[in-house]
């Protein structure tokens, strides 16, 4: 029985380091249940290393990281995954090869069977598990990047930016995650695209009860559309936090970041 | 459906070609005899010295009047791979226009391939494989020899060291079938003759570097160090031992009885000593005949070491065709009854399995830069001496 | 009676293709002249050049796309009619049987180098393995022939499995290395040890299943001798098409999408739950049993195996096929596993030239159809299927 | 053992894991700008020492006798051919696959290294044969009970540490260094600052495979004798070498090339009657040492960006 006060995610006295470079540091966090939290700071203040902690890329040098009440640190990605947090990357990460239907099926992984017997000998069983499947995608995809629907079986490599951004975000959300995380979902896009992305996310929100969402961005229009609550980094220390305007009026942040840009 | 009639022009186009291919044959009856060796790879000096004396054994007899038949040489590369070896040997085993074969320099390919010469009754001649299980490992009456094995190379090479009085060995062998053989062979006689092995090292023949063994070696501080392979890394350790101050008698087996040992050793060949099957060629009726043939058809390679038996396992083919007809049983029959037979290598007499038995084996050393006869050379005289007399 | 017709319509330009290569194969195993060889080949080559230009290859690929089995089925039937057409002609039986034995060793690499990402350089050695198991087994116990197979696929995983450790610690080249150094270990440790016969090698009792024994010439009747040589072509088909089979299910299976995930992603793979381990040892230990298998098929087709045959050279050869055939496609295999394998065979005329010119083509591909002969196409998870 | 004998062995390893020293440097250079294994590597070395020998055969045919002026147009000669010919394969072969997966670059260049020394053993005149390379050198030896040191043996000793040395101070200590290190560290932020990628990248594939020529002469030199074949496991071994110390670091390359040559002579001392198992028990001490640290000794800095 997990804490309705407490966040779904905490983090206590995190600290990554590589050699004598404090990446993260002694990091303090909260994410609470359905809330879009935005994490934001300059370059190289420790956001992506935050997630690579996480997701369990990298092992945290000290500190602990609770989800949803559970001690996950240091578990594998895998098992950190089957907990329940999906993520995105930085530079997209899709399988360009494969097809669109492919790359969410590597999303989709915990809830396909992979036996070798099933896969190998029963055929019939892994058709209608092929078919159910393949629905399942059909309707994920309709409803966050509609137009792709009907191309599901051509290569990532053939769509532009905007929608290999929509495709990992639903690589992410078909294993039905109870966190995601979205480290710069709008890096390389232009105004137009930026919005659109923006709806995409707030609709996220709307169709998925219980989802929380923590993001990573440069774009302060994007973190003060979608987000409720805001962390800001720098050198791996958490400076500020509140809503955003709460944060922009901070004088430390101004400092450190908005002032300097 | 255009890739269908540019088929059919390629097949009309084949076919005619084929045609005009067969239509060359002059009046006399063609008669196909084959020839495999290694034209590839680290032994393919050898290999085509072999060819070009099969080669030139064939064109003499088709240049001559008196021949029944006219005779096509099929040569086909084994690459000294087993099982390369096996496809060569089917190709030409299969192929029923094949009369007869020389075949083989490498032991590891004969050895492999004589049970499908057995299988498609096709009668063959090996020509520079040593290994002894190649005719006494079977009852095979297709599978002749006759260059000599290693066993009797061997028993020569340790009674004569013997017997000049060296007393304490260090062998280097390559883990060839080849350096393995004499490895084995080498200390079987020269035990029996009162000599002692103090180390046997095992190299690749690959191997580049030989300062280890040798080292090694000089602190054993052996009388004579035995090679048993091949020229390229004959030469090598023959270099090296010179760079650590190792001051044995070098001896070598018959794969480094070659010009290129002499060229690629320099002055340090001086004075090694080598045993090979066989008399010398220049020295055996017919001998000088061959040597004069050879270069006058301007082949690109050397004839090497075997080229003369390759040369003879060739003649003694034509000439049992020429006899018996072109026909594998009869040819097989008239083989395994040669006993006596006179050739630029010598007398040929095979026994009850094929094998060479008048096997001379002839010592050479060294001198001057030429491998010269050892009863001819100043060593045997005692004008110059060996290391360690 | 429309059905059977439209049926007809889109399997004709693949069976007219394979009805094509069929007859072209026969032609050049046929053809003795070195002109007749060469005319034939640039033919061959000015056909699928000529072809590509209008359009028919992307018909022909078409077709066996949407018609898969029964076009695989003519394949088979295919090589049945070369087989049949040479039947007395041992040495091109030979030459069709050890297509067939490279194609079988190759899906096994397919699997880990095509699919998962896995580099193996030590392809020859764990063919090796499956040749010697083989030969122990043959000539020292009674274990019936079919089961020597399974054995020699099952030794090949096993020692395999002694290196996956360090094959799974380490990453592209640094994994290289690890299998380039067994490669080289398994053909000196072959030679120097002389219980398996060191350098001369070992003999391999010819196959013999239930009573039928492979290596004698079969007679039917009086007049009709076929050479023996048809049985090892057949019952290596049979297993290739086993073998082809299980690549292909693998392959059009989540564990197929795992493979891929695996090769093109690890981080990202494992943030999705993917076990990394747990895909690389199936792939690593699976394509281990196919070449050990091919390797104890091969050594009583030819009877007798040595060290030699083993070489880092040859686990290289091995390596190109897969990548001029096109990684992870099993046709591609096939087609450059023929061209490798029989083109120097009929090309008598380059003997000593071969090396040299079969290292220039392969840098030609490599630089020119960098994806292979037959680049893979995407996964399609059911023959023939097609999203609604 | 006595000290002589022992002073004999290490002399031995120390002139053996010189060569793969040299070797793998090669291998770490191309792997730090390219981020590829270049296995033509071993067969440029067999061609910077085929160069040297036709040098010398010229040289003698034109009257040159005088061994110093030999000994440094051979080696300007034999440097500059294969420095010339890392610069085309780098420029025509590796660079245009740039974008390609490692195992195709792999492939490529191995096949290269094939092309290479075949057309040697075919075009060379009687290549397929060992060739004799001349004693350039003073050839004095010192005896101390069963130590000999040969001047000439010294002398590419001494070279042979100079050239390493010479190629540290280059990497660490100039502008070019400066260039060929920012381009291994990230190449597209080395090409934002103003630094020309292609030409950083023609350099230190010349400057890579000079040294295998140089490495080639000392082959030549010590051996008194090249051959077609002896890139080929040259090649391998610098490689493993330049992973086993792990790849992109001079040092690593440098352990690694003398931990091998220290392998094989151990090799041969720990088994008098079994030495030819020594390959096989250096070719597995690498298997473990990859299990053990699988990207090397001296670890690759991951620079992998999530």
């Amino acid at each position: 029985m997990s804490d309705a006060a407490q966040g779904l995610l905490v983090s206590h006295d995190l600290t990554k380091r590589f050699g004598g470079l404090l990446a993260v540091d002694s990091l303090e966090l909260e994410a609470r249940r359905g809330e879009i939290l935005g994490l934001i700071g300059p370059n190289g203040s420790g956001k992506t290393t935050f997630f690579n902690v996480v997701t369990g890329i990298y092992p945290a040098s000290a500190g602990r990281v609770l989800f949803d009440g559970e001690d996950i640190t240091n578990l594998s990605p895998q098992a950190i995954c089957r907990a329940g947090i999906a993520r995105t990357f930085q530079r997209s990460r899709l399988s360009l090869s494969l097809s669109i239907f492919d790359n969410l099926m590597i999303g989709n992984h915990l809830r396909l069977n992979q036996g070798l017997w099933f896969n190998l000998v029963r055929r019939q069983a892994f058709e209608r598990e092929f078919e159910e499947n393949v629905a399942r995608a059909r309707e994920l995809v309709k409803v966050f990047a509609p137009p792709l629907a009907d191309r599901m079986f051509e290569a990532v490599t053939g769509f532009p930016m905007i929608d290999r951004r929509r495709i990992e975000i639903c690589r992410a959300l078909i294993s039905r995650p109870k966190l995601l995380l979205l480290d710069e979902p709008s890096a390389g896009m232009t105004r137009e695209e930026m919005t659109e992305l923006m709806d995409d996310i707030l609709e996220i929100k709307e169709h998925v009860e219980d989802l929380t969402i923590i993001i990573i961005e440069h774009e302060m229009g994007v973190i003060e559309r979608v987000t409720n609550n805001c962390v800001v980094l720098n050198f791996g220390q958490k400076i500020c936090e509140g809503t955003y305007q709460g944060v922009a009026a901070d004088r430390l942040v101004q400092e450190a970041y908005l002032g300097i840009e | 459906m255009t890739s269908i009639r540019f088929k059919l022009l390629a097949a009309v186009a084949a076919v005619l070609m084929l045609g005009l291919g067969s239509t060359t044959s002059g009046a006399k009856e063609k008669v196909k005899v084959g020839f495999i060796g290694p034209l590839t790879g680290g032994t393919s000096a050898n290999g085509l010295g072999g060819r070009n004396a099969s080669d030139l054994a064939v064109r003499l007899r088709n240049a001559d009047p008196n021949a029944k038949h006219e005779y096509e040489l099929i040569v086909l590369d084994d690459e000294c791979k087993p099982n390369i070896g096996v496809q060569a040997a089917t190709k030409l085993g299969a192929n029923k226009d094949v009369i007869a074969a020389a075949t083989h320099y490498c032991s590891a390919v004969a050895i492999t391939t004589v049970d499908i010469y057995h299988k498609f009754g096709l009668p063959i001649i090996v020509w520079g494989a040593v290994l002894p299980a190649i005719t006494y490992g079977n009852t095979y009456k297709e599978v002749h020899r006759v260059n000599g094995t290693m066993i009797n190379q061997n028993e020569t090479a340790a009674k004569f060291m013997t017997g000049l009085g060296y007393k304490t060995w260090a062998i280097i062998h390559d883990t060839t079938d080849y350096g393995k053989g004499h490895d084995e062979f080498f200390t079987k006689y020269v035990t029996e003759n009162g000599g002692k092995i103090l180390g046997r090292f095992g190299v690749t023949s690959d191997q580049q570097d030989f300062s280890a063994e040798l080292t090694k070696i000089k602190s054993l501080g052996p009388d004579v160090l035995y090679f048993g392979g091949l020229t390229p890394i004959g030469v090598r350790i023959r270099a090296q031992m010179e760079k650590l101050g190792l001051k044995a008698q070098f001896e070598g087996t018959s794969g480094i009885v070659s010009d290129t040992f002499i060229k690629g050793s320099g002055e340090l060949a001086e004075g090694v000593v080598a045993f090979k099957e066989g008399a010398p060629t220049e020295k055996l009726p017919g001998g000088k005949v061959f040597i004069d043939q050879y270069n006058k058809q301007g082949y690109g390679e050397p004839p090497e070491a075997y080229g003369a038996f390759a040369f003879a396992a060739m003649n003694l083919i034509l000439d049992t065709i020429e006899a018996v007809g072109p026909d594998r049983k009869k040819v097989r029959e008239a083989l395994n009854k040669v006993d006596g037979v006179d050739s630029i290598i010598g007398k040929i007499a095979f026994d009850d399995h094929g094998q060479n038995t008048i096997a001379l084996i002839t010592k050479y050393v060294v001198q001057d830069g030429k491998w010269t006869v050892w009863g001819e050379s100043e060593y045997a005289t005692g004008k110059r001496k060996l290391k360690g007399m | 009676m429309r059905r059977a017709r439209s049926l007809l319509a889109s399997l004709l330009p693949g069976l007219v293709s394979a009805a094509g290569v069929t007859v072209y194969v026969i032609l050049l195993m046929s053809v003795e002249s070195q002109a007749g060889v060469v005319a034939l080949l640039a033919a061959g080559v000015l056909a699928v050049l000529a072809a590509a230009r209008f359009g028919a290859v992307a018909r022909v690929a078409r077709a066996f796309a949407e018609q898969e089995n029964y076009l695989n089925l003519m394949v088979i039937l295919a090589v049945l009619a070369v087989t049949g057409f040479f039947y007395e002609d041992h040495f091109v039986l030979l030459m069709v049987t050890t297509v067939i034995v490279y194609v079988i060793a190759c899906l096994g690499l397919n699997l880990q180098f095509g699919y998962s990402g896995v580099l193996n350089f030590a392809g020859a050695a764990f063919f090796g393995i499956g040749c010697y198991t083989a030969a122990v087994l043959t000539m020292n116990t009674p274990v019936p022939h079919l089961v020597v197979l399974l054995a020699g696929g099952v030794m090949a995983a096993v020692i395999g499995s002694l290196l996956i450790l360090p094959v799974l610690r380490t990453r592209s080249h640094y994994s290289a290395v690890v299998t380039i150094a067994f490669s080289l270990l398994f053909k000196i440790f072959l030679e120097v040890n002389d219980t398996l016969g060191g350098p001369q090698g070992l003999r391999v009792a010819g196959m013999n299943v239930l009573g039928w024994e492979f290596n004698d010439d079969i007679e039917i009747g009086e007049d009709f001798e076929a050479a023996f040589y048809v049985s090892y072509a057949v019952v290596g088909l049979i297993l290739l098409v086993l073998a082809f089979a299980l690549v292909r299910r693998l392959e059009r299976s989540w564990i197929g999408l795992n493979m891929d995930a695996v090769r093109l992603d690890e981080t990202a793979a494992a943030c999705f739950g993917l076990s990394i381990v747990r895909w690389k040892i199936t792939a690593f230990t699976l394509g281990n049993f196919l070449i050990g298998v091919a390797g104890a098929f091969y050594a009583m087709m030819i009877g007798f195996i040595a060290p030699t045959n083993f070489t880092f050279g040859d686990s290289l050869i091995l390596v190109s096929i897969v990548l001029l055939g096109g990684m992870g496609n099993p046709w591609g295999l096939v087609v450059a596993t023929v061209i490798l394998i029989i083109v120097p065979e009929k090309l008598q005329a380059i003997q000593e030239y071969r090396f040299l010119l079969f290292a220039a083509l392969v840098i030609l591909i490599l630089l020119f159809r960098p994806a292979g002969l037959l680049p893979r196409q995407l996964r399609t998870y059911l023959p023939g299927w097609q999203p609604r | 053992m006595d000290v002589g004998l022992f002073s004999q062995y290490v002399m031995n390893g120390l002139m053996l894991g010189m060569m793969y020293a040299l070797v793998a440097v090669g291998f770490t250079l191309f792997f730090g700008v390219m981020d590829i294994i270049n296995f033509s590597h071993g067969d440029v070395l067999t061609v910077g020492a085929f160069a040297g020998l036709a040098t010398y055969l010229g040289l003698v045919e034109i009257g040159v006798s005088w061994p110093p002026a030999q000994v440094a147009i051979v080696l300007a000669v034999a440097i500059v051919c294969t420095a010339g010919l890392g610069a085309i394969v780098a420029k025509y072969l590796v660079l245009p696959l740039k974008d390609a997966p490692a195992l195709n670059t792999l492939l490529l260049t191995l096949m290269l290294g094939t092309v290479l020394h075949e057309a040697i053993r075919l075009f060379y005149p009687l290549g397929a044969n060992p060739q004799r390379f001349p004693s350039l050198l003073p050839t004095d030896a010192y005896t101390f009970g069963n130590f000999t040191l040969r001047i000439d043996n010294m002398m590419l000793l001494l070279a042979g540490t100079a050239v390493i040395v010479g190629i540290h101070l280059l990497i660490n200590k100039t502008k070019l260094g400066l260039a060929i290190r920012a381009v291994a560290q990230d190449s597209e932020t080395a090409k934002t600052m103003g630094i020309n990628f292609t030409l950083i990248v023609l350099i230190t594939f010349a400057i890579g495979s000079g040294l295998a020529a140089f490495a080639g002469i000392l082959h030549g030199l010590y051996y008194s004798e090249i051959n077609f074949a002896m890139g080929l496991l040259l090649g391998v071994i610098g490689f493993s070498s330049a992973i086993v110390g792990g790849l992109g670091n001079i040092y690593g390359a440098i352990i690694g090339g003398f931990l091998f040559a220290a392998l094989q002579t151990i090799g041969v001392l720990a088994m008098p009657f079994a030495s030819a198992y020594k390959d096989v028990f250096a070719f597995g001490v690498i298997i473990l040492i990859m299990a053990w640290r699988p990207t090397g000794l001296i670890r690759e800095k991951i620079s992998e960006r999530v």
